[in-house]
């Protein structure tokens, strides 16, 4: 496990801590190793549920790539919206989801963040601002632009995380939202997860351009990649696009290179990489490079580290309970939720 | 006290509309393609512009589905846009925001969020624009649950829904007929709402039963005007709402009159006559029926330039007082 | 000298109607996302790319409206691509190039090309993919003139309709139920067409006709057995091809039978059983019902992800056996 | 008219002849220039038809853009493809199209290129591999990329010119095909004839981007801007990306910086643009200035390009006598080709 050899690993030197981590503060530091933590048990239970036959329909593991989900959210308050892609248990939790809610939905429960409606595909936390999952390979990208735009009119000094994947990066919708997100100067972060791979097909195969941050000059934004393993470099990026953007300086597109360790859904043969391949990015395991450096640091021992993992264990072993326990959604309520109900109506 | 009525062209009662929606409520604002200063393509926006601001009436880059995501995520935020297509032709451009985002969010998010969006688009031919500005797509998003659908006819139904339709917290495709925006009518100044979910019956009559909504209920109603003097009293149903339908009144109407003749102008197999006659034929009014139900929809085609083809490929007067008159005296 | 028959399944059977395809015609060519190595997301291309190199089963970047368009081109110029989508769903952003350009150029062209495209996509719901993963939007393409809708059902007809749908100089569109594609049948080697223009009836009956396509044909075909050992015999028609529809068979059955059901798995309303009942209701075959024509469609809602929700969002056989039962009796 | 200012024109030094008029030819050059006179002529002729009420639908004509036209299909030969956009008479034209069945299909009439199916919006010369205008904006681009695809495939060795505006460059097809064709290394020019609006939104106010060229690098394929109202830049630039095209070495963006003086279609009243604006660029008329530039070089006298105005004269008549003598498609065609009738299926 990830704590024995954060021991052996080689101190970080106290004069290369990062700039970032000051202002993250090292409660923030520590609340972001939890939600690593827990992102990726989520994950690995979610994962066996497939495994026992508990679960339904497919799934889609970020295992590999939490500091970029966590790394973001770092940014961001409650009030600031994220819309999420098909690959989104991580921005789920980084945005301050409960497990057991989302565990629920994973298993089709009326107690789900979707009653059941939604499933893995759909999970959605909006008081928290997370406006959801998405089935739709870049379906979230204008939805964040026009949830930005809602932001700036209606004053409310939010900004909007956008994450999408370098697959998603080749659909239209990527390229009008960042045009018009750019041109109205609007509080969006695009983040693209350039997890190297869009399903089979390798980032080279689909993007004729060498990182997807080179995008940013064709829409006058500014455009930095940075190591998505790292949690560090995320933060840094996205707190610098954050203030740009509350400043009303308009979008920035960040691209966070990292790599899912896991097969692309439930039906993933692997036939288009490597173990090679996999086994090198599983040495670049962002939870235990986060962690080796904040012992280094100081800011969470060992011990730290280990009491925070248990934590996140009851949490997990909680959720799955509160979500085993929960009920079924009843049939008789197949049509509720179509509409809007009239008395639920703002107007 | 009621409101003043003006006559008022179609058009103009949609801005009307608009600009009562957005004096009243700062989060309803316009966007869309030239929509600002040129006064939309068809100068249903006008000079709202001028009246309300950049902000509110916001030209948008060529880019639908953008477009309509934006909306999307506007909607979902605390704003109520109204998202004018140019044509209902590059709604295909947008199909995946309105039909996989804005119809199912609230549903796929366990009615966790509304999406209040309207999207405007005028539809329909014979203004010459050919295959590519002169669909009739009302039958692909009727078929969408969680959308609600209205084409209206009269300038006074189009301000009362599009007003309905502002209103309503979930998205409404809002269809213009082209042929209609230069027709006028008596409006009410001020704010009314016709409801999204009623059926108005334009003309009684007691040997058949006409239903078509948009400019084909005007030509409906030249029709029956003809039938009339042939002594044929054909009774006009617009249904005004295609999503949801309201077939009770559709349903009185064949009881009573027995022969049901639907018009429509999108192609004719699939289209919303399709549904209009099976919702019949299914229920209890289908006992009642002396005939087989008549439609007349669209030609088979793509909608072809020349004038007399484009003519020929939709339903005209002509056409329907043959109908109804063959369907009256037994001859279908 | 006919042909060998195997059992093959449904995937493999239009894999075995592309390698034929593709063996015989240079032109003919596969692509779309994760056609290649991967093997389709429904591993329906499977090893073709071992087969048949890189450039005859191209990978394309995740661009539903480039990669049509791409389609499109290619089949204006010379070539004849299959080109796969991942779910039909995703039409929704290629819609454009499907029904704007593949659809009408030849028309708005005035016949000077044609555009031999296929477009296959699994269709449905079954596998808890919740809203976005499990439209059937057939009811979208039949209504547009310039397509072919197939659907098949077995894998029998699936290899040999996508053989004609290969053949076909005009664009076709080719719905795959997913829960079709692991299902087994007879399938003769080499290569042999079902055309485009004619239903199957699948199971003769006297008292009913049923009308179904796709997976609801599977379940059709199950009530039936149910019903027969209840003594209601049902005659099951699989219309295959969606557009154009053989409405001539359904008439002549149910001028027999005097009862209709037709089911589908797209929303009820606007759907293709509209159309199917509204040309029933039109035609010579109205006056031999003897009870209202029944359709059993999808809930009119997005597809739920919790299983026992997706399940009653569609029809399912114990539904079809019910409502057979009903319309047999007389109880409709 | 254009020959009296041609000769008071100052006379071009011969030292400034652009290279491309030796590959173009004289010959060429004077068939460029005759292009483009017919291109002017036949639409002011089209524009008299509306104001006459002798044509229907709309219209959206290209006056001022025909160095674009002309100068790009210079490069091209009758095998190589073009698509064009709802502003396409002079695409069509510049392909070798004919005027007669061009101002047949005007009108509507049976003898025209669709056989009056399409009218303005998509006239269509297959046989000169002009695969047509079309009325969805940025329609024709992934259009263009599947006939390089053919060509590629078949070994012909064509190359696909693809004309849009800068308005269709915010569209989400412009980016999917200029990714694919860059990843495929397909033999497209990109020609974006940049005239300032979309419509009526100019172009700062539609694209976030100084120069849709700019927009290149985001596909790793060159980009370049020519000033679009000068023949020699834009054949230059059309020669080299065609050169490039034909030795594999793929696709190229072209930008034409350009105006349209007319309004935007039929029912343009303007009021997005000032009449200086206008002026100033009919002051930069792209055949006045061709013609100057070919009567300094002594390529084509003012005799020649006199007698050249005239045969284009005689051409318009010719076509608009033939057009009105054409008949109208009989409505009981109005059900043929709808699809291909199964004789003349290629198979
Ligand atoms: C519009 C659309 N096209 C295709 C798919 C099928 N699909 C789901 S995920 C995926 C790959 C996405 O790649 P990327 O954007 O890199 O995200 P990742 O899966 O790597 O997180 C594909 C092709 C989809 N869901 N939506
Ligand atoms: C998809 C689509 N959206 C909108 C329109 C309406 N429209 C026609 S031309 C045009 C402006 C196009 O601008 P640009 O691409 O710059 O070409 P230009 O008209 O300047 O030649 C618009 C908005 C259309 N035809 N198609
Ligand atoms: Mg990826
Ligand atoms: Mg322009």
């Amino acid at each position: 496990m990830t704590a024995a050899r954060a021991e052996d690993a080689p101190p970080v030197a106290v004069a290369n801590r990062p700039a970032i981590y000051d202002r993250v503060g090292a409660g923030g530091l520590r609340e972001a190793l939890r939600r690593m933590h827990l992102i990726r048990r989520f994950e690995e239970t979610a994962e066996d549920f497939y495994v026992r036959g508990k679960s339904y329909g497919t799934m889609h593991l970020s295992i590999g790539q939490e500091a970029t989900a966590v790394g973001v959210c770092a940014a961001l308050g409650d009030s600031d919206y994220v819309t999420s892609t098909h690959r989104g248990h991580g921005h789920c939790i980084a945005k301050g989801a409960e497990v057991g809610r989302m565990f629920a939905e994973f298993l089709g429960r009326e107690t789900g963040y979707c009653r059941g409606r939604g499933g893995s595909m759909h999970i959605a936390d909006p008081a928290k601002g997370n406006l959801g999952a998405n089935g739709i390979v870049g379906g979230g990208i204008p939805i964040a632009v026009g949830a930005a735009l809602s932001a700036k009119r209606l004053r409310t000094g939010a900004v909007v995380a956008s994450f999408f994947g370098d697959g998603a990066n080749n659909e239209g919708a990527f390229h009008e939202s960042l045009n018009i997100a750019s041109l109205w100067k609007l509080p969006v972060l695009f983040v693209c997860e350039n997890n190297q791979y869009g399903m089979s097909v390798a980032f080279a195969r689909s993007t004729a351009v060498a990182s997807v941050a080179d995008r940013a000059a064709a829409y006058s934004m500014p455009g930095v990649t940075v190591d998505g393993n790292d949690f560090a470099a995320v933060a840094a990026a996205a707190f610098e696009a954050a203030d740009r953007a509350r400043r009303g300086g308009g979008p920035t597109l960040v691209e966070c290179k990292t790599y899912r360790t896991r097969g692309h859904s439930r039906s993933d043969r692997n036939r288009y990489r490597t173990k090679d391949e996999i086994e090198a990015w599983k040495a670049r395991d962002p939870i235990e490079r986060f962690e080796r450096e904040l012992s280094a640091l100081g800011v969470a021992t060992a011990a730290d580290a280990a009491s925070l993992r248990e934590a996140v264990e009851r949490e997990i072993a909680d959720g799955v309970a509160f979500a085993e326990a929960s009920p079924a959604p009843s049939t008789a309520e197949l049509m509720r939720d179509v509409h809007t109900p009239a008395a639920a109506a703002p107007r | 006290m009621t409101a003043p009525i003006r006559e008022l062209g179609f058009a103009e009662a949609i801005r009307e509309a608009l600009a009562i929606a957005m004096a009243e409520d700062e989060r309803v604002f316009v966007m869309g393609e030239d929509v600002g200063v040129y006064g939309g393509a068809f100068q249903v926006t006008g000079d709202l512009v001028q009246r309300f601001g950049e902000d509110r009436v916001v030209d948008t880059p060529i880019s639908e589905l953008g477009g309509a995501g934006v909306a999307v995520g506007a909607a979902l935020t605390g704003l109520k846009p109204v998202f004018e297509l140019q044509f209902s032709d590059f709604s295909t451009l947008a199909m995946e925001q309105i039909v996989n985002q804005a119809a199912k969010l609230r549903y796929m998010l366990g009615g966790s969020v509304s999406v209040p969006l309207v999207v405007r688009m005028p539809t329909g031919s014979g203004l010459g624009g050919a295959a590519q500005h002169s669909q009739s797509l009302e039958a692909w998003f009727a078929h969408v649950p969680g959308l609600k659908v209205v084409e209206p006819t009269t300038p006074y139904d189009a301000k009362g829904l599009l007003l309905a339709a502002i209103d309503d917290p979930d998205p409404v495709i809002f269809f213009e007929h082209k042929l209609l925006y230069k027709t006028k009518g008596p409006v009410p100044e001020g704010r009314y709402v016709v409801p999204l979910d009623r059926a108005e019956t334009r003309r009684a009559g007691r040997d058949l039963t006409i239903v078509a909504a948009g400019v084909m209920a005007q030509k409906a109603l030249d029709a029956a005007t003809i039938l009339a003097s042939e002594g044929i009293e054909a009774e006009v149903i617009d249904p005004r709402v295609l999503r949801p339908l309201d077939m009770a009144t559709v349903a009185r109407s064949v009881t009573r009159t027995s022969r049901l003749l639907i018009v429509y102008e999108g192609a004719k197999s699939f289209g919303i006559g399709a549904e209009i006659a099976a919702a019949i034929a299914e229920g209890e009014a289908f006992g009642h029926l002396d005939a087989p139900i008549l439609r007349l929809g669209g030609a088979e085609t793509p909608i072809p330039y020349s004038p007399a083809l484009e003519r020929a490929a939709v339903p005209q007067v002509e056409d329907i007082v043959a109908a109804a008159r063959r369907l009256a005296r037994g001859e279908a």
